[in-house]
């Protein structure tokens, strides 16, 4: 008997990295079966959201405790030109961490409150499924060290990405997302294209065999190289919203469901830029980056997205509205740091890419909670929910003044690095737009948090409540939530389980920026892994 | 000169795969229709597929199916051919999500154009906001008429 | 240019891609622009054949009727011309 | 009446066509095709049913609910499969390594667990074309 168990943990540790993958994967294909019992299907999706940080954490104790060298894992067995292997090495650890993290408080908020935006079980049942197997797909996309597989898991993010986005019945978000889908399918042309490329001159589809074949041979094959690395860039970038390209984005992510935003701003945009990270430092090295100048593209590209990002956010008057527009400064930051090309920038991304996931999920989760209370998205119609609403707008704060980037939370030390890393690089720049960033993004936030703490809420005619929203005709259709003018005695905190995500998130905020310790560690060997010349 | 247009005649397949890849990214963008849109990701991703065959194919190899009788058989990679079949999927499902978008938009638009219907939730934003925030009043959508789309697009 | 049969035919084919997707962009009625794109799917699997990727064509083969099944049952459900 | 012909037609020729989807799903491993072209010609071979039918009638054939259980453990299937592998003690999807014996080229039952794997792929395929040709049919959701 104890034999028997001793080898069933040996077997679940020899085969987590698969796990982690797979089983956000396979229960997601179940769960349209469960639509009747919807509180079953829930309870597998928090079930597998505690198992998957449960695997990643102890992913990420293997890791730091290894000190050096990566965890290959082949699947079938196949070894390495032939198979398709899962590494876990320090990148992939920390982006797994930051998925499931993410993932379990977002999963945790929809439960229960997600049938007045989405509306039925069935409908419901399928919100589930595409979020499981969105989460599966990042997942996978931090592990995976195979080119086409790393393709195939982008198009399964996009596509659940799409349908998330149109999971809420309203006609902008199916326009919304039929448009995110056209550009998105048009970004992993383009991608395909390049792995085309890169399969055509090296004959390999394994990261490390193809960058070992790149290195040996792009002096004969300059622009086929540069080809297959500008339409990675610009695929990738098309996904991940960088600026010129973001055009997408603030319709599908203020139209989506909240824990639909919270989940698209935070960690599907962030899988596109990992891959990107992987496309650009495992298969083509710094080496090649550098001769091709490609970081200094991402340098400038990322300050233009910084500014002209937040620029775009201050004058929406729409609070998702803002905050997806916020979304697209913010990647500029990531960006900017894959572009620094050292250590401290690297490392500095890394951590901001995993903060500001934590960050704007909150954002997002805390907007929804107040949006779904009072029935109105204009801010200047919040006037007074903080008081009425405490948890909900101390999250809302602390993840603002996380953005922000005021020292003990956790968007500082992103940014404290991102300014060494620049700092190193020689280039005065960036630095300021980096500080130049936070003080806009100050500007389009801090009204949120004045109007919702310091203004009293007013006297308003009783029959104007529930007409504006954009959950008018759900309400009907539903016939959930209950018509008429919303009662101000009414407007309180969300229940239990979404104050516990709420309060989840912002410790993990607090925690990230007082002590980083193991995050900042794992960012740290990353970004020095990257960094080695071959 | 004459080398390079050998080149170039010799790698025709390539030539046609931009061709294809440049049409269908011009009827994405510019054509307005959602339909066309779709063709147009169509054509783009067939030209895709052309393109990482073309890569993997020999001028008079055979088909990657072991036959013990051709023992001096050159055969063609099979590899690029597997993960096109992979391709077809992604555009065969990315084809039937969007079909699905266009019913459901037609159904609340009654149009197919994406030109019109970004025209009608504009003007129907715009009489939101002059109407005011007080005595707006959002259409009844349970009388089951599909009359008036203007209406029912004027939320956000 | 040690052309072989197969490449005449197989510029041939493309030519007539080029054609059909040229004629999708420009036909004005979604039908027939449906059926175009039928005809444009049936030539890309006798491409597939003479490109020596059988596997391919079979599924482009059912892949494409199947795609242009669902889009006629759209566009009879909803308007079939193009502004 | 009108469609007099075609109604006989179909009868005759469309348990041809799912059979044949299913040679294609079987054979996928030793021929031409897979389990995806071979699950889409048994989901056309319903759909055309239900179009020169009537939706009702192919409705009833396939209703909702066995589309939903097909789809989900079509793709389960595939799963269990996969497990065996690790039930051994080798990676996820192992074959050669798990002790199967791979047998033959051109063996219909040899490749291990490839054929079985192809068989769930194609009934989810196929119940996936059907529920999406269903839902572009029908009026409201």
């Amino acid at each position: 008997m104890g034999n028997g168990v001793t080898k069933m943990t040996e077997a679940i540790k020899f085969n987590l990295p698969v796990f982690v993958v797979i089983a956000p994967l396979f229960i997601a294909i179940v769960l349209p079966v469960f639509a009747r019992r919807i509180r079953l299907a829930e309870g597998m999706v928090i079930f597998v959201g505690v198992l998957g940080l449960a695997g990643a954490l102890f992913l990420a104790h293997i890791v730091l405790d290894r000190n050096s060298g990566t965890w290959i894992y082949q699947m079938g067995g196949w070894p390495a030109p032939w198979g398709i292997e899962l590494t876990v090495g320090n990148l992939a650890a920390s982006f797994l961490l930051v998925v499931m993290g993410v993932s379990l408080p977002v999963s945790l908020f929809a439960v229960g409150n997600l049938t007045h935006e989405v509306g039925g079980k069935q409908r419901t049942a399928r919100f589930y499924t595409l979020f499981l197997l969105l989460v599966g797909a990042l997942a996978g996309m931090a592990l995976t060290n195979d080119i086409f597989n790393t393709y195939v898991l982008v198009e399964v993010a996009t596509l659940s990405c799409c349908g998330l986005v149109s999971s809420r019945r309203h006609p902008r978000a199916a326009e919304a997302a039929f448009t995110y889908l056209m550009l998105a399918t048009l970004g992993s042309a383009l991608v395909l294209c390049g792995i085309g490329f890169i399969y055509t001159i090296t004959g390999h589809l394994n990261m490390g065999f193809a960058s070992q074949a790149l290195n040996e041979i792009w002096q004969t094959k300059r622009h086929v190289v540069w080809m297959a690395m500008s339409l990675v860039f610009v695929g990738f970038a098309v996904k991940s919203a960088l600026f010129p390209l973001h055009v997408w984005l603030p319709d599908a992510h203020s139209s989506a469901p909240s824990p639909a935003s919270a989940i698209l701003s935070g960690l599907a945009i962030k899988g596109y830029m990992i891959c990107l990270l992987k496309f650009f430092y495992s298969v083509f090295g710094p080496g090649l980056i550098k001769e091709f100048a490609m970081d200094r593209l991402l340098v400038l590209a990322g300050m233009i997205a910084i500014i002209a990002g937040s620029v775009m956010a201050i004058p929406q008057d729409d609070l998702k509205r803002r905050l997806a527009f916020s979304t697209v400064g913010q990647a500029g930051y990531i960006f900017l740091g894959f572009g620094l090309m050292n250590k401290d920038g690297l490392a500095g991304a890394l951590f901001y890419l995993a903060s500001h996931a934590v960050i704007k999920s909150t954002l997002f989760l805390s907007a929804g909670a107040m949006i779904s209370a009072t029935k109105k998205r204009k801010i200047s119609e919040l006037a007074g929910v903080g008081r009425r609403m405490p948890v909900t707008m101390a999250a809302f704060t602390a993840a603002s003044l996380g953005l922000i980037g005021i020292p003990l939370f956790s968007g500082f030390i992103g940014k404290w690095y991102l300014i060494t890393g620049s700092i190193e690089a020689g280039s005065f720049l960036p630095t300021v737009v980096i500080i130049a960033g936070s003080v806009l993004c100050a500007t389009y936030l801090f009204p949120v948090i004045r109007v919702a703490w310091f203004e009293s809420a007013p006297k308003e005619p009783q029959k104007a409540a529930a007409q504006e929203t954009g959950d008018a005709a759900v309400q009907r259709e539903t016939a959930e939530v209950q018509e008429g003018p919303v009662q101000h005695g009414q407007l309180k905190d969300p229940g239990i389980l979404q104050k516990l995500a709420l309060v989840l998130l912002t410790v993990a905020i607090i925690v990230l920026g007082t002590v980083p310790g193991p995050l900042l560690e794992l960012a740290k060997r990353a970004a020095a892994e990257l960094l080695v010349l071959r | 000169m004459r080398i390079l247009l050998e080149k170039l005649i010799v790698n025709y397949p390539y030539f046609f795969a931009v061709i294809l890849f440049v049409i269908g990214v011009l009827t994405v963008l510019t054509r307005s229709n959602l339909f066309k849109k779709l063709l147009g990701i169509n054509i783009m991703e067939s030209a895709v597929f052309i393109l990482f065959i073309a890569a993997g194919n020999i001028r008079g190899g055979t088909d990657p199916i072991l036959d013990t009788s051709k023992p001096e058989a050159v055969y063609i990679n099979p590899l690029p051919s597997a993960l096109m079949l992979t391709g077809i999927v992604v555009s065969v499902s990315v084809t039937a999500f969007a079909l699905s978008l266009i019913i459901r938009l037609y159904r609340e638009y009654g149009t197919a154009d994406a030109r019109q219907i970004a025209q009608m939730r504009n003007s129907a934003l715009k009489a939101a906001d002059q109407a005011g925030r007080d005595n707006y009043r959002h259409p009844d959508r349970s009388n089951g008429k599909r009359g008036d789309k203007n209406d029912r697009s004027n939320q956000i | 240019m040690d052309f072989i049969a197969a490449d005449y035919w197989l510029i041939a084919l493309m030519s007539i891609l080029v054609v059909a997707s040229l004629a999708m962009y420009f036909i004005k009625n979604l039908i027939h622009a449906v059926i175009v794109f039928g005809a444009y799917s049936l030539v890309m699997v006798v491409i597939w054949l003479l490109m020596n990727t059988p596997d391919l064509a079979i599924t482009e083969a059912a892949a494409g009727i199947c795609t242009t099944v669902m889009m006629m049952v759209v566009i009879f459900r909803t308007k079939r011309r193009e502004e | 009446m009108r469609d007099f012909i075609l109604k006989r037609v179909a009868a005759l020729i469309l348990p041809f066509v799912c059979v044949y989807g299913f040679y294609v799903i079987f054979h996928g491993h030793i021929s031409p095709g897979g389990s995806f072209a071979g699950g889409i010609i048994v989901g056309l071979s319903f759909i055309a049913f239900s179009t020169i039918y009537g939706i009702e009638k192919g409705r009833a054939k396939l209703s909702e609910d066995v589309l939903t259980w097909t789809e989900s453990f079509g793709t389960l299937w595939y799963g269990i499969m996969g497990m065996v592998g690790i039930f051994k003690g080798v990676p996820f999807l192992a074959n050669k390594l798990a002790g199967i014996d791979l047998g033959l080229p051109g063996e219909l039952f040899s490749s291990g667990l490839i054929s079985y794997i192809g068989l769930g792929v194609g009934i989810r395929v196929a119940s996936t074309m059907i529920t999406i040709f269903f839902t572009l049919m029908e009026d409201e959701e």
